[in-house]
């Protein structure tokens, strides 16, 4: 069975053990030891954690069409936000009449701007197995639409990434309006509970934590599953050598939307448990900038290699974390600089360098 | 004006108006006069005005601008009234008002305003028109006559029709006529007066009109409506052309931003994200040049035109060189890198110069507009830019078509490889064809500083549109980037109306993708197998 | 994955009508005809009343001063560029000009660029795996296994073009030679029932070449076989009927001598290789 | 590998942290600055965090609060939204600041406020906003709608005779809110739909023309025409431009703007503006000593003598004064304590009177109306015979109209219905977050 090919080889089972090691250090360090202890994960470094997961599996997601099927998205946020937004509409529909208004269906927002009744499309997303749907369907259909109309026509390579990032934006400016009932600027905020449990207190803080984790090795198992088998090398032949890939029979352009779909999914699975855990979702999330951050992300971990895209998008957020408290004004050259080095000097990544590492001992050996 | 100009002018002044003031001339009549403004209630501003312009005191003037731009102060414990002349920082300049002598710095907590709010300064408008009516300069007479629109009060119909019993010149009794048309039809609601007003496209005219036609005389309404529909047709035909020129200035920008991109991007494939901060460099290089030529913000606009491509262009070269030439052939990943790129300058100019915005002045000959008839005029800052931008569209052309590095830059981009071998140093036009580029997006940048903010976030607010011109024209095409920009930007202009700014932009943004899909290579591509793949 | 496998295949339009696996008739004669065909790139004629048949089992070879519109044809033929005008059957049943590249491949056209285009980030095997005559959809290749039967398909192929020990090697590694060879084997793998060869001996060594040559004689008769080649020693070599094209157009058609003493050919082709 | 490596890092990174906050009681009172000091805000936001620490340096040269030196904690939430929130936890739950002063955009601070309010933290805000909010945590020293909005439509309303209005604004919620209250209001005073234009424009929007020439049209109607401008930030330039290169002059169809201050000026040509106008609570061109002393402090403080003070500065220096009464009134920096403390307080502001903390957490300010100079600077042409108290609740609101706020015990509810009579959903809430 395809799916469960990933598991025999050594570099999943790797990755997949660090990362539950990982899991299981950070809620035994945050639940058995006391507050204050030296070595005492707060509430807070979940959290944080759990904001680098939904990241990281973003990356993957992003790797997964960049190193594998050469589509450099800069629409990735996107999809990111739609998933986003998705779970955050469901999140206000449970705020309920807990709102500083008191309505028991629209959101504060839509009051103050004096809606009526609730538009259509937030009809369903009080019930969370519509929303959660909708979270893959959202990004899914838009990526399917998208993807459909540029891969038909041939749009590739330079191009395919300057309208990825015209949909980005076209998208942004759409949210901003507030006519568009997400909220505008605000977005949508202030949220209550998911499934019933408090979001303010710890344990709820621990679980989305955890369900990120766990979001994350099932992304990164499908992502392989998908790249070792035969489609996989197909997608690699696309991206090598296109037309050759047509004249063997294969439909390049279905296997690029097939891959960008599932990539997109991805990407909204991680923008909506991204929105829980930071407390909020507005159109800031569609900006071309971040688009582009998160490709980074990616040429830093190295392409082509999942795990690379996971350790670039913790170590550049990680690094974002301390610097901007740190030393604000010098994050801005810092990134601008990684930028630059990882393109120009560093193609593979930190990949690459490990690879290399590792090559050199086997010879050694 | 000079002295005696003045001098003549008041005397009519005097002439027609009886001041007792004038007549005793003992020791300086003008303490008086000041402190009454000074000390008027907003009601008696007005008479306080007209005393001093009827005071026939050739400081009378000065007095009253000074005191239009709200530069006239009482030192609160002299209680001297002094004229600001210098209102920056915490220590301001003075001079008195009644000797103009320098009286030099002075603490800002010394010093009481008198102030003027846009009521009185209407007043004073309409005062000071009416000096100007005398002058023997027909330009300074049209003008006087123009502002007298709608500032008509009884207190200057005498006078007024006075002046129009004297023969003068047409172009400045029509206008007063018509100011007074204005007093008659919206305070006396005189019906004769509408003819005056018929056929006029002044939008003040238009007003009188409009609030006639509300009029609870019948007779009245129906005249003025008549009158207004009479200008109907004329008005449509003036809109639809305010709109053009709407649409080709906004295209004209986005040419001149995208057409530097369409060289760096079309020739070398060279994906340049900075290509916004280089334009941000021309607007800075503006901005410098202006700090370097203080008070000549006209001589500095046109120097920075070629320095702003200088700056500009040596950015280019040094960005090409330090790292884009590491990555021929990887566009990709130019794109990424240059983004970085981008984000060091933005930052940079943030900590270097300043967060906050520059200011940027407009020269004279550069702020207003050319009135083409009352209801349609173009505005002059826009209309340079649009000339300019078809300027260096046309240099561009010239160059590509006529110079050796035209040739070879065409060359290079037809077949690297071929050209190479032909002996074409590619790397050298590499940079030439770089620099080039960049260069003209400083020219843009210096354009832009005309229209818009200079702050670091300049060149995010373009850089995306840009990409979308280029794409549209058709990549590595010239005559694409134009008809791009300006049809965007026309579409986006027509569409504001009705659909409002943020829709416009989304629904181009959206047409631009779509039309991607049918077109992959824009309008204008490039055939042939070289291009194929 | 399976609402996916919906979504993917919702688009799949008109299928049906020209079921990909539909024998290619060939009861009337030629496998391959094109009628008239023109193209144009920006006014410059690269094809111009182009007409050429191929009978099915037939190896031709095609030969023509550079320009002459030998790539451009196979382009044509294999659906990269549409003509302007004309017709291009494939047996008397498929009208090429209907389909995509993908329709064409799976027809049993097979192509070996002029320079040599394999997957250099894949492995010699892996190359032939995708190239393995297979169902080509979507899902089905991401399920895909691989059948011992199939393993050893590859491996015989790998035999006849020699590269059995670079079996795992990245393709990119490969010699020239070794490239072309393997994008040849790439062809067998396909079972095409014509292989359109371009300029399949450059850059290989004399023995080489032998081979290349015996591989393409050996499948004449089975399969049709097109090559364009300029190493006029290799078509002498493997030459039954030749056909020279100059600008766009056939200038003449027949046996490697009744070609080469044609006067027209002599001035225009074997005149400027002299 | 590297992911537990990095884990590693920011586990020692983050004990660090931990022991150092270990510390907080009785060492200095910890003051939070939750300011953009990159990413676009920044323009706007570092002049504010260099205010509190201007104001943290007098209050520790005069010897603190209660003996206690006051120490600053600044944070850069980088413009970014979700950052905010986080910052803000690491302020409250890693820092153990005592109180946060802080945010500019209405996102911002809404991104903020559960946060706040989950770990019961006090923030005093700076910026007019456009109200709708009351929370037990939150400070507001900005405008509300009616300290700013209301008042200013009133001076053209009555002394300018204004008939005719355009709203034009930013599409985001500031301006969306305040001009649905205008609307309302203005529709109150009797104007009709007719004589109201609506306009809304993206953040940035650099293209005015269509817009302004809109304008012109809708002010030739034969009334007087005003335009209420909610624009924000960087728009602002090139819509003046285009005001100024039409020929639109402040006597024909002046501007009120809600959003240009002293410090927007700074990048703009003032010289066509001269006589559009701005409501303010403060203006940095106001005749009194207070204002002049902070001004000379500021310019000592920034070494630029060109630096300028603006309407939110004021607010910090109003709030920081009013957190230091109720912390010597309360004894002690525990929030609950000086959150009761606070109410009732008052301090002098900059225009020479008093600002007073309502029970409503807003405070009490002059209405100032002030026309453009060709300095940069305003002058005050018009201003409130006395304060206005802010209101939370907007009476020109349909949802809103029956909502009060009272934080004094017994009541203390953030959004109290007056015709139920019973507390919105607050209360309900506090006690969830209590558990």
């Amino acid at each position: 069975m395809w799916l469960t090919r990933p598991f025999y080889e050594r570099s999943t089972q790797l990755f997949l053990g660090i990362l539950f090691a990982a899991l299981l250090v950070v809620t035994v360090l945050h639940v058995a030891l006391p507050e204050g202890h030296p070595l005492h994960v707060t509430s807070y470094t979940v959290t944080l954690f759990g904001k680098y997961l939904c990241y990281a599996l973003l990356a993957v997601a992003v790797d997964l069409v960049w190193g594998y099927l050469g589509i450099l998205s800069l629409g990735h946020g996107a999809f990111f936000a739609l998933g986003g937004y998705a779970m955050g509409m469901y999140l206000m529909r449970q705020i309920g009449d807990r709102g500083t208004y008191g309505d028991p269906i629209l959101p504060d927002f839509m009051v103050f701007l004096n809606w009526q009744e609730l538009p259509w499309y937030w009809l369903g997303f009080d019930m969370a197995w519509f929303a959660f749907i909708m979270v893959l369907l959202a990004p899914g259909l838009l990526a399917l639409v998208f993807g459909f109309l540029a891969f038909r026509s041939r749009v590739t390579g330079v191009y395919l990434s300057i309208i990825t990032q015209a949909l980005t934006f076209a998208l942004m400016l759409a949210f901003f309006r507030n006519e568009m009932g997400f909220g505008g600027n605000n977005g949508l905020t202030d949220f209550k509970d998911i499934l019933g449990f408090n979001l303010r207190t710890d344990a709820t803080r621990l679980g989305l934590f955890l369900a990120t984790g766990v979001a994350l090795a099932i992304g990164y198992v499908v992502c392989r599953a998908i790249v070792t088998s035969k489609l996989g090398r197909v997608s690699v032949a696309c991206r090598d050598a296109e037309a050759r890939t047509r004249f063997l029979g294969y439909r390049v352009e279905r296997v690029q939307l097939f891959v960008f779909v599932v990539s997109a999914m991805l990407a909204g699975v991680a923008g909506a448990l991204y929105v829980p855990q930071v407390g909020i979702i507005n159109p800031s999330e569609f900006s071309p900038i971040f688009s582009i951050e998160i490709v980074v992300w990616v040429a830093l971990g190295g392409r082509a290699t999942l795990y690379g895209a996971v350790i670039g998008a913790i170590l550049v957020n990680y690094a974002k974390t301390v610097f901007t408290g740190v030393m604000p004004d010098a994050w801005l050259f810092a990134l601008g600089a990684l930028f630059v080095l990882v393109t120009v000097f560093l193609p593979q990544g930190i990949a690459g360098l490990l690879k290399s590492r590792h090559t050199a001992k086997e010879a050694a050996a | 004006m000079s002295i005696t100009r003045l001098l003549t002018s008041l005397l009519f002044v005097i002439a027609m108006a009886f001041t007792p003031l004038a007549a005793a001339q003992q020791e300086d009549p003008g303490v008086a006069l000041l402190n009454d403004l000074a000390t008027a209630s907003p009601r008696e501003v007005e008479a306080a005005i007209k005393a001093i312009a009827n005071s026939g005191d050739e400081r009378a003037r000065s007095w009253l601008e000074a005191f239009g731009s709200n530069r006239l102060s009482i030192i609160k414990d002299s209680g001297k009234i002094v004229v600001v002349l210098n209102n920056r920082g915490r220590d301001w300049t003075i001079a008195d008002a009644l000797t103009s002598e320098n009286l030099g710095e002075i603490s800002r907590r010394k010093l009481d305003r008198i102030n003027i709010n846009n009521a009185m300064r209407r007043q004073l408008e309409g005062t000071l028109a009416m000096l100007d009516l005398y002058a023997d300069n027909p330009d300074l007479q049209a003008q006087a006559g123009k502002d007298l629109l709608g500032k008509v009060d009884e207190a200057l119909v005498e006078p007024l029709t006075e002046f129009l019993a004297q023969d003068r010149p047409r172009a400045v009794t029509n206008r007063v006529e018509q100011a007074l048309a204005i007093y008659r039809v919206e305070q006396l609601g005189d019906i004769e007066a509408v003819d005056v007003l018929a056929g006029s496209l002044h939008s003040r005219a238009r007003a009188a009109l409009n609030s006639a036609v509300t009029s609870d005389d019948p007779a009245l309404a129906g005249k003025a409506r008549i009158a207004l529909e009479s200008v109907e047709q004329k008005l449509k035909l003036n809109r639809a052309a305010e709109t053009l020129y709407f649409g080709l200035s906004l295209g004209s920008v986005l040419v001149l931003a995208a057409i530097g991109l369409a060289i760096t991007f079309g020739v070398m494939g060279v994906i340049n994200m900075a290509h916004g901060e280089l334009i941000m460099l021309g607007a800075y290089t503006t901005w410098g040049m202006q700090q370097l030529l203080p008070g000549q913000p006209g001589l500095a606009l046109i120097l920075s035109i070629p320095a702003g491509f200088l700056v500009a262009a040596l950015a280019g070269v040094a960005i090409e060189r330090s790292v884009i030439q590491f990555l021929k052939g990887r566009p990709l990943e130019t794109l990424l890198a240059t983004f970085g790129i981008s984000l060091i300058l933005q930052q940079l100019v943030r900590t270097v110069i300043s967060p906050l915005n520059r200011t940027v002045i407009t020269p004279e000959w550069m702020s207003g507009s050319l009135i083409i008839n009352d209801a349609l005029s173009l505005t002059l800052n826009r209309l340079y830019v649009l000339a300019f931008a078809l300027l260096v569209f046309a240099a561009l052309m010239l160059i590509m078509r006529k110079t050796r590095l035209g040739l070879e830059v065409r060359a290079v981009t037809q077949n690297r490889a071929m050209a190479r071998s032909m002996g074409i140093r590619a790397t050298r036009v590499d940079v030439m064809t770089f620099a080039l580029g960049s260069g003209v997006a400083g020219l843009a940048g210096v354009a832009l500083s005309q229209l818009t903010n200079v702050g670091p976030n300049l060149g995010q607010n373009y850089i995306i549109d840009s990409f979308m011109v280029v794409v549209f024209g058709g990549v590595g095409n010239l005559w694409g980037t134009l008809v791009a920009g300006l049809t965007l930007g026309t579409l986006n202009q027509l569409l504001e109306p009705w659909a409002g700014a943020v829709l416009a932009k989304i629904v181009v943004l959206v047409f631009i993708i779509l039309f991607i899909q049918k077109r992959p290579r824009g309008l204008f591509p490039q055939k042939g197998r070289a291009a194929e793949g | 994955m399976s609402i996916m496998s919906e979504l993917t295949n919702r688009d799949r339009v008109f299928d049906f009508l020209t079921p990909s696996d539909s024998p290619v008739d060939v009861r009337h004669g030629p496998i391959l005809y094109l009628e008239d065909v023109n193209v144009s790139f920006d006014g410059f004629r690269a094809i111009n009343n182009l007409n050429l048949t191929i009978d099915d089992g037939e190896l031709r070879c095609i030969i023509g001063p550079n320009g002459a519109g030998k790539t451009t044809m196979m382009d044509i033929i294999t659906g990269k560029t549409r003509p302007d005008t004309g017709s291009v059957w494939f047996g008397s049943r498929h009208n090429l000009l209907t389909k995509s590249e993908p329709d064409i491949a799976s027809l049993g056209i097979g192509r070996k660029f002029q320079k040599p285009t394999v997957f250099e980030a894949l492995t010699v095997f892996e190359n032939l795996e995708l190239a393995m005559a297979a169902d080509k959809r979507i899902l089905p290749t991401l399920t895909a296994i691989m059948q011992p039967q199939y393993r050893d398909r590859i491996d015989d192929v790998l035999q006849t073009i020699g590269l059995k020990d670079l079996r795992d090697k990245l393709a990119g590694i490969l010699s020239h030679g070794q490239k072309q060879w393997l994008e040849i084997g790439m062809l067998l793998m396909q079972k095409p029932r014509l292989l359109l060869v371009d300029e399949p001996v450059a850059g290989m060594t004399e023995q080489e070449m032998e081979r290349t040559a015996e591989l393409l004689t050996g499948l004449a008769g089975k399969q049709s076989v097109v090559v364009v080649e300029h190493d006029m020693g290799f078509v002498r070599s493997i030459a039954r009927k030749v056909t020279v094209l100059h600008q766009g157009s056939v200038l003449a058609e027949g046996t490697m001598d009744e070609v080469s003493n044609d006067p027209e050919v002599i001035k225009v082709y074997l005149g400027e290789e002299a | 590998m590297n992911a537990k490596k990095s884990l590693k890092l920011g586990l020692s990174a983050l004990a660090l942290t931990v022991s150092l906050s270990v510390t907080a009681q009785e060492g200095p009172i910890k003051v939070g600055i939750l300011h953009s000091l990159s990413g676009t805000m920044a323009i706007s936001e570092t002049a504010l965090k260099d205010t509190m620490l201007m104001l943290i340096e007098k209050q520790n040269a005069e010897g603190g609060v209660l003996g206690r030196q006051l120490e600053p904690v600044v944070v850069d939430p980088a413009s970014n939204w979700p950052l905010f929130a986080e910052k803000a936890r690491e302020l409250l739950a890693q820092e153990k600041v005592d109180v946060i002063f802080g945010n500019w955009t209405s996102v911002s601070r809404k991104s903020v406020l559960p946060v706040i309010e989950e770990l019961n933290g006090l923030l005093f805000y700076p910026v007019q906003y456009e109200g709708e909010e009351s929370s037990e945590n939150v400070f507001y020293t900005g405008a509300a709608p009616n300290q700013q909005a209301i008042p200013a439509v009133d001076y053209l309303m009555n002394t300018i005779g204004v008939e005719r209005w355009v709203l034009a604004g930013t599409d985001y919620v500031y301006p969306r809110t305040t001009n649905k209250i205008l609307e309302t209001y203005l529709k109150d005073q009797g104007v009709a739909e007719a004589d109201i234009m609506i306009n809304y424009t993206p953040f940035g929007h650099s293209d005015w023309q269509n817009i302004v020439s809109d304008i012109k049209r809708f002010g030739s109607a034969g009334k007087k025409t005003a335009v209420v401008s909610t624009i924000n930030g960087d728009a602002n330039v090139p819509f003046y431009r285009e005001l100024g290169n039409q020929g639109v002059s402040a006597s024909d169809i002046p501007v009120v703007a809600f959003s240009v201050g002293e410090q927007e000026l700074s990048g703009i040509d003032t010289g066509p503006l001269v006589g559009h106008l701005a409501a303010w609570n403060y203006f940095m061109s106001v005749d009194s000593d207070a204002n002049y002393d902070f001004i000379d402090e500021w310019v000592k403080f920034s070494q630029d003598d060109e630096a300028v003070t603006n309407d939110p500065m004021e607010a910090h220096y109003i709030g920081f004064n009013m957190y230091i009464e109720a912390v010597n009134k309360a004894g002690t920096t525990d929030v609950d304590a000086v959150k009761d403390a606070i109410i009732g307080v008052s301090v002098p502001n900059l225009t020479g009177g008093y600002a007073t903390m309502m029970p409503n957490h807003h405070i009490t300010k002059p209405v100032l109306i002030g026309e453009i100079q060709d300095n940069g600077q305003f002058s005050t042409v018009w201003q409130t015979p006395s304060t206005v108290a802010g209101d939370a609740w907007s009476d020109f609101l349909p949802g809103s109209r029956d909502l009060i706020a009272d934080w004094r015990k017994p009541m203390s509810c953030g959004n109290f219905n007056v015709k139920e009579g019973k507390c919105g959903a607050s209360a309900g809430e506090q006690a969830l977050a209590a558990e």
